[in-house]
């Protein structure tokens, strides 16, 4: 439901002869903001103590791994030590991830992108030995053993919004869409609903058609689908990947086949996307807030060890940004949404 | 696969024929030898080797390694994937390749999840279904390959695409999750423990024990071997090779199909692509195995071996180190140095091998090569 | 070890020139022993030029190790000494000279079955290219036919091996052998070159061996058939249990002298020159039918029919093409290809079993090609000997009894005197001759009412020849019913009561009795009665 | 596995001279008997398989697909994965499964990326860099197979794991991506096209070519085929067997090297996984191409036809649907429908075979001679 987000409560008035475009417009202007401030602004106010140890589960995806990895130079600042373990993303890997740290008995573990169903057992005895674990990105709730999840169901609907705000303004209200999804990844599908509720708010003659990809296509096929699928329904203007990996090569498959016009959007942006929009290869990309989800589960960490709640960082609203060529800020890889985000939350922790 | 000309035949002295266990006993010289034979490098090599990466780690590890929790986390860790290699050991011994192992145990995991979680079935109910199925593609691969004629290594392939769009139409390829495969009676199929052993264990016990039988002890099995040695001349002594190697194929789809059903318990999920990642190894234990124990034949325990060595290397490795490519540097040097110092040569797949040629004549092994 | 040298200074036909004071080939001293099996024990051997040289002994006396060490496939133990034109050369290594000089015609042939003619003569001796290093193909075959032609056989040469008659193969193989040897300086090597040849190419082989022999090269001749070693050698060196025993002008012996050298002073009890007596009446006359075949039609087979009789042995036969060979093939139900056609055992059942079921029958069949059909090279002795007998080994549970299967190998070990390092050994390090001993048993075993040979002495030595068709006259004698299919005259004359002749896929003529004889079975097999 | 596809001598009629179409000419009588073998359902069945795919989708999506730009759709999208798949063809016919090519492709893709981005070198030094890599991987392969005389299938898969911590030490399992990879010079290697037909495609052709010539019209080649068929009696006649096989596996790593820059080229990143799913299909096309053409002999032309028959049917169903399922299902029946009805069937047993004898066979038919 993406009725809680910031972005549907700050514009309830509708623009005039076409309402939608209108609504859509000003979502999309607030969206291309480059966010100044994180979203936390209470000091963690004690000593935090060195010497910690953590583990972190990868997800066996990009994503993961860069969050693991700000994750752990922002672990450095506070000198505590990451264990990075690696999954193949299957079930039974990052079972065996959580049977690992279960082991290792570290001070939190922090993990990424898999539901709970998948190491109930490990969390029962990670919680049963008191030690925290923190979820992001995972079709999940808070509670019962997770100490904090960023990025859960509830909050990466406004992506949806996002995208679609920029799909309706990008046509003047008069797109066809097509959606290519990725049904193995649970967590996408509040973004996906996210994206046809407003998309059919603001935009109520426009047509969508939605297309699940199977998890095998990618790296393969990926490319060939969406020129046949562009080659039989030529009417179609904009297409939406719920993933960036998904983009991957096609922009080139896409030139070859003669295909052209067509405007390209991808949820979670990663360098090759912002690589493809400098290029002009594609049009548009949701960012998403990668290092400030590190460092808040940083942050979190931090309050847990200084016996604090995480409230602070649980309640907090990651900033999320559209990125069009206008406002790429670099293009040869990864870049924070927050630009000084390290000097701020230096500061919280008593560090600067 | 090649037809490196080094069948077992060839390597043995004669003067310790293969000896397997089963010729019958003698003199206690005769006794003390065979030992030997038994415990020879050349037997079982990769035993060697897995001690060898026991002290290793022990040594780097000290204080979490050489424990009783390593021990249950090798057996616990290990037991599916075990399952899953058990299960092509037959169809190899009958040089049948089915490489639709792996979409069979997705395929069953994500039925059995589907009938428990979505149609809300019991268990049992479930569990039957889902090996029905697994039933289904093993007698689909035997008319493919054993009726059509199709070679078993493209047929099984195929079929293996034709499993993955039933699970991409069943899952919609997400994992299906649910409260039921967490809760206790389909739970306890993997996850009931004694002493921290779980139930796995005793399945991949049980499925090696009975593979061993069928394949050591049975007339079955003697002519399993004999259809995959050489097909003509088993078929010519009154041997059904078709029928055998039709059964093969049910054995392995069901084998696998259970390795799904535990794998579901396991894990609490119908994952459609839990299979994957168990091919290759499956295949890389089963061909590793073949060189122990009974060399140059596929083997139930030297298949388990296989998958403990792989198993408590990975373990150790991921209690000593954290670096991220060290599974697979350790995988491709234990695998290759196992085989080597072994003489892992397997006499392969037939296939590929068929027609060496005579025997006793010019072509047995030329010295140089031994 | 030199047991007897009495020929040893003997001259081939090119006695008296120079050249042949220096043999062609001598070797000396050579020993091989396999783990616990003396293989070859100080053997020498001297091949003058222009001679034929025949090697024979019983089966597992290391003739085929000797040839194998020559070609370098095996290392002899040290101390041996070998030479080639006077030259010494090194037994451990395979230099060029050697395989210019020694050329082998291998028992098995050593072909590749799936490649043509001429591709399989092109691969020891190189193709013809252009500067692009494509072959030329026309050129290839041109010469390849040209080659194959000196043998008066004509032959598809760009037709896979596979389908081409054993002649051909053969004739194939001995061209690869000979190609590029135009100086003719060194000795060919053929072992058991002639074991499933019929008789008419026999005769054919034999010539282009004297031709050669013509030409000033030596020939070692392996064989087990005492009448080729008389029609064709000059000498004679007899191995035994790995020792030479002697070596022998062929125009010093006769067959039994020979036997004798051969048995050595068991001679008296394995040889048996005389045909086994017991005529058995044909089905109708004496006997009750054992197996009954109607309207065969396989192959070039156009409706073939017969009764056998129990205790009767019937032998079949035709020329190359005929279609003889599909008969036992199809009578075991082991065709497979299209098969029309009845058959039955009365004295099981007396309904008609279609032929396409006839594996159901359980006939025992002893195949025709010893390596692809007959055993399985990655088993043991004993894996091989019980294949066909695995029920009757069951205990419980399925299991197999490892008792009872122990004694009836040791049994048939010793009935058909396998000579094995014991019955685990794999069935690859018998020779020959003892595999075939091996097939022999199980089929024998099985104590059917039918029995199917193909081949059933191809490779065997002299003496187990006559073990075995005394232990086959003893079953037929108890009343099982024998077909005998083979390119060996002596297996028909010997053995069979009655044969059927085959030509253009149907019976052309029913030779029984002591009407059976050599003249009569060519001329029904050509048509020229 | 079994056995080997099939070898021509059996399926072929008899009378219809197996000739391959290099062989010279002869009678109209003749020529017409060969050209209606050529074009028998036996002989390239793939292709009229081909050609009801063709007219099933051209029915089916009538507007969109029998157009000149679904040609080039499919040659472009299945230009890598037919290199790939050509780059096991050598190795197959010698008797030697290659697994590594996989891993092969994901290190070159990798370093090119690699030197280009994180190096900062220029194109050319960057593939030839990761080339002598493949280069090295070969090698590697060849010793390890041939030198120490490990099962080629179970070699490559432990060597492929090595390939795979490399890959992991390079890339810490993240893709390579950076501008340099969309830029000029390296984004043409993939992407220049001439009429919408781009350059890989042109790769795709000479890779065939060359592999045809050489195992069709050279002395390599037929040594090539008599390895793999035979590998002792070719060691009797003097081929360099071991020598042979080695240079396949050089091959192989060579050719899927160079798919992986062509790959990289064409997505613009360095993928670590970018190999993975190229594998079993790879294996797939070698077998049907198997069946094709020079029945029971892995060949060039056979297996580029079985890429372009699958990728056709991918690519119309593409365009006629877009259910997620679609395509493994297509695959599974295409295959198994191609290799039934084009008797992509196992070997029968060679000596039976023989024993039939061919009613033309009756030794000197003089004009059988050429
Ligand atoms: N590779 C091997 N390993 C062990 N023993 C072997 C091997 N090859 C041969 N032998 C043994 O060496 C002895 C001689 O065998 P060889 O093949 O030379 O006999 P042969 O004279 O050719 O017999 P045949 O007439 O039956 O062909 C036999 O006892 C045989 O079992
Ligand atoms: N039986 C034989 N008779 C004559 N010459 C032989 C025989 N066997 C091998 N040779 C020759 O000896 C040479 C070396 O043979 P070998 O089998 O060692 O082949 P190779 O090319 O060295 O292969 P590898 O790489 O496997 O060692 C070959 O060139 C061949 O011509
Ligand atoms: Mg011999
Ligand atoms: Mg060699």
């Amino acid at each position: 439901g993406g009725g809680a987000t910031p972005a549907a409560e700050s514009k309830p008035e509708a623009a005039s002869d076409s309402p939608g475009l209108a609504a859509a417009s000003k979502a999309m202007e607030q969206y291309t903001q480059r966010p100044a401030k994180i979203p936390v602004t209470e000091p963690v106010g004690k000593k935090i103590p060195k010497g910690k140890k953590i583990d972190f589960i990868l997800c066996g995806v990009q994503s993961c791994k860069d969050l693991a990895d700000y994750f752990t130079a922002g672990a450095k600042e506070l000198g505590w030590e990451v264990k990075q373990i690696p999954t193949q993303g299957t079930p039974e890997s990052v079972q065996a991830a959580y049977e690992q740290a279960v082991r290792d008995k570290p001070d939190a573990v922090v993990a990424s992108g898999f539901p709970r169903a998948v190491y109930a057992k490990q969390l029962a005895k990670l919680k049963k030995a008191g030690i925290p674990v923190i979820q992001s990105n995972a079709d999940e709730v808070v509670g019962d053993g997770i100490s904090l999840l960023k990025n859960g169901p509830a909050d990466v609907d406004v992506q949806g919004t996002m995208i679609a705000s920029w799909v309706v303004s990008n046509s003047g209200a008069k797109a066809d869409t097509v959606y290519f999804d990725l049904p193995a990844y649970t967590i996408l599908k509040p973004v996906r609903d996210g994206f046809e509720t407003k998309y059919r708010e603001w935009c109520e003659g426009c047509g969508l058609d939605t297309v699940d990809v199977p998890i095998t296509a990618i790296g393969k096929d990926m490319p060939d689908r969406v020129v046949s699928y562009l080659r039989s329904h030529p009417k179609v203007t904009h297409v939406v990947f719920s993933l960036g990996l998904l983009n991957v090569g096609v922009p080139a498959a896409l030139k070859t086949a003669g295909i052209n016009g067509k405007r390209i959007i991808v949820n979670v942006g990663d360098a090759q996307s912002y690589q493809y929009i400098e290029g002009g290869l594609t049009d548009a990309a949701m960012a998403l807030n990668t290092y400030e989800t590190a460092w808040i589960q940083v942050d979190a960490l931090a309050r847990h060890f200084t016996g604090q709640p995480m409230d602070a960082d649980q309640k907090a609203e990651l900033p999320n940004m559209l990125i069009t060529k206008e406002n790429l800020p670099s293009a040869d890889g990864d870049f924070p949404l927050v630009e000084d985000y390290q000097k701020q939350f230096k500061a919280l922790w008593g560090l600067s | 696969m090649t037809s490196t000309p080094t069948r077992p035949a060839e390597h043995r002295p004669v003067t310790d024929p293969d000896a397997p266990a089963v010729y019958t006993a003698g003199t206690p010289v005769a006794l003390g030898r065979r030992a030997a034979a038994a415990l020879s490098f050349r037997n079982i090599g990769a035993v060697y080797v897995w001690l060898l990466i026991v002290v290793i780690f022990s040594v780097w590890a000290p204080e979490t390694f050489p424990t009783a929790t390593t021990v249950k986390q090798v057996l616990n860790g290990n037991a599916v994937a075990g399952l899953v290699a058990l299960s092509v050991v037959a169809p190899l011994a009958a040089r049948v390749f089915d490489l639709s192992v792996a979409f069979t145990m997705s395929l069953t995991s994500v039925l059995t999840a589907h009938f428990l979680v979505n149609a809300g079935l019991g268990s049992g109910t479930a569990i039957t279904l889902a090996m029905t199925a697994a039933l289904l593609v093993g007698v689909i691969n035997g008319i493919v390959v054993v009726v059509l004629r199709v070679d078993s290594f493209i047929a099984t392939l195929a079929t293996g695409a034709l499993i993955q769009s039933l699970i991409t139409m069943v899952t919609n390829d997400s994992s299906i999750t649910g409260l039921q495969l967490l809760a206790k009676p389909f739970a306890s199929i993997a996850q009931l423990d004694a002493g921290g052993i779980t139930l796995p264990v005793l399945y991949l016990l049980l499925a090696a024990t009975a593979i061993w039988f069928l394949l050591e002890h049975t007339a079955t099995g003697r002519r399993l071997y004999a259809t995959g040695f050489n097909e003509n001349a088993a078929r010519l002594q009154g041997v059904r090779t078709g029928r055998l190697r039709f059964m093969t194929l049910v054995t392995s789809a069901l084998l696998s199909g259970f390795a799904g059903v535990v794998f579901a318990s396991s894990v609490g999920s119908g994952s459609p692509t839990a299979g994957t990642p168990y091919l290759l190894s499956a295949y890389a234990a089963a061909f590793v195995g073949a060189t122990q124990l009974r060399a140059g034949r596929f083997n139930a325990w030297g298949t388990v071996i296989a998958v403990l060595l792989l198993g408590t290397g990975i373990t150790g490795l991921g209690l000593a180190t954290s670096a991220p490519w060290a599974t697979s540097l350790f995988t491709g040097s234990v695998l290759i140095v196992a085989l080597v110092l072994t003489g892992g040569r397997i006499a392969l797949p037939a296939v590929l091998r068929r027609r060496k040629p005579s025997p006793a004549e010019p072509v047995a092994s030329p010295d140089k090569k031994v | 070890m030199h047991a007897d040298t009495s020929a040893q200074t003997s001259h081939g036909r090119h006695a008296g020139t120079a050249e042949a004071d220096r043999p062609v080939l001598r070797v000396e001293g050579l020993s091989k022993r396999f783990g616990g099996t003396q293989a070859l024990k100080d053997v020498d051997l001297e091949i003058a030029h222009g001679e034929i040289h025949a090697l024979i002994g019983p089966n597992g006396s290391g003739k085929s190790t000797l040839i194998k060490i020559l070609a370098g496939y095996h290392h002899a133990e040290p101390g041996a000494v070998a030479e080639l034109d006077g030259e010494p050369f090194d037994l451990g290594h395979v230099t060029g000279s050697r395989h210019d000089r020694l050329r082998f015609v291998h028992q098995e042939l050593g072909l590749v079955e799936e490649l043509s003619a001429t591709d399989n003569l092109a691969l020891s001796r190189g193709f013809a290219r252009t500067a692009f290093g494509n072959i030329r193909w026309p050129e290839m075959e041109r010469r390849t036919t040209a080659l194959v032609e000196r043998f008066g056989l004509g032959i598809d040469v760009r037709r896979p091996l596979a389908t081409a008659t054993p002649v051909q193969r053969a004739v194939v193989a001995i061209a690869a052998a000979l190609q590029g040897w135009e100086g003719r300086r060194g000795v060919l090597v053929l072992d058991e070159p002639t074991a499933v040849l019929p008789p008419g190419e026999v005769a054919r082989l034999f010539q282009i061996v004297r031709e050669i022999r013509d030409a000033g090269a030596g020939v070692l001749y392996v064989s087990h058939r005492m009448d080729e070693i008389f029609a064709l050698a000059d000498r004679v060196t007899v191995i035994r249990g790995g020792r030479r025993i002697a070596t022998r002008l062929v125009s010093e012996l006769t067959p039994r002298s020979l036997a004798e050298l051969m048995a050595g002073q068991e001679a008296e009890t394995a040889h048996r020159p005389q045909p086994p007596s017991g005529a058995v009446g044909r089905v109708g006359e004496t006997g009750e039918a054992a197996l009954e075949v109607r309207d065969l039609w396989v192959g070039p087979l156009r409706g073939v029919g017969f009764d056998l009789a129990r205790g009767e042995r019937l032998g079949i036969t035709g020329l190359v093409g005929s279609g003889h060979e599909a008969v036992p093939y199809a009578v075991c139900g082991a065709w497979t290809g299209p098969v029309r056609g009845r058959v039955r055992i009365p004295e099981r059942s007396p309904r008609w079993v279609d032929a396409r079921d006839a594996g159901g029958l359980g006939i025992p069949l002893v195949p025709a090609d010893r390596a692809t059909e007959g055993v399985v090279g990655d088993f043991s002795v004993a894996e091989n000997m019980t294949l066909p007998l695995l029920d009757r080994l069951r205990a419980r549970l399925g299991r197999l009894h490892r008792g009872r299967e122990g004694a009836l190998v040791e049994e048939w070990i010793r009935r058909v005197e396998v000579r094995t390092a014991g019955r685990g050994a794999p069935i690859t390090t018998l020779s020959g001759g003892n595999q075939q001993k091996v097939v022999m048993a199980r089929c024998l075993a099985q104590q059917p009412p039918v029995l199917v040979l193909c081949e059933p002495t191809a490779g065997v030595d002299v003496a187990t020849r006559q073990q075995l068709y005394e232990l086959i006259e003893r079953q037929a004698g108890d009343g099982m019913g024998v077909i005998v299919s083979s390119s060996d005259t002596e297996d028909l004359l010997t053995l069979c009561t009655r044969v059927l002749v085959v030509r253009d896929g149907r019976i052309v003529r029913e030779i029984s009795g002591r009407d059976i004889t050599e003249p009569a079975l060519v001329h029904a097999m050509e048509g020229t009665e």
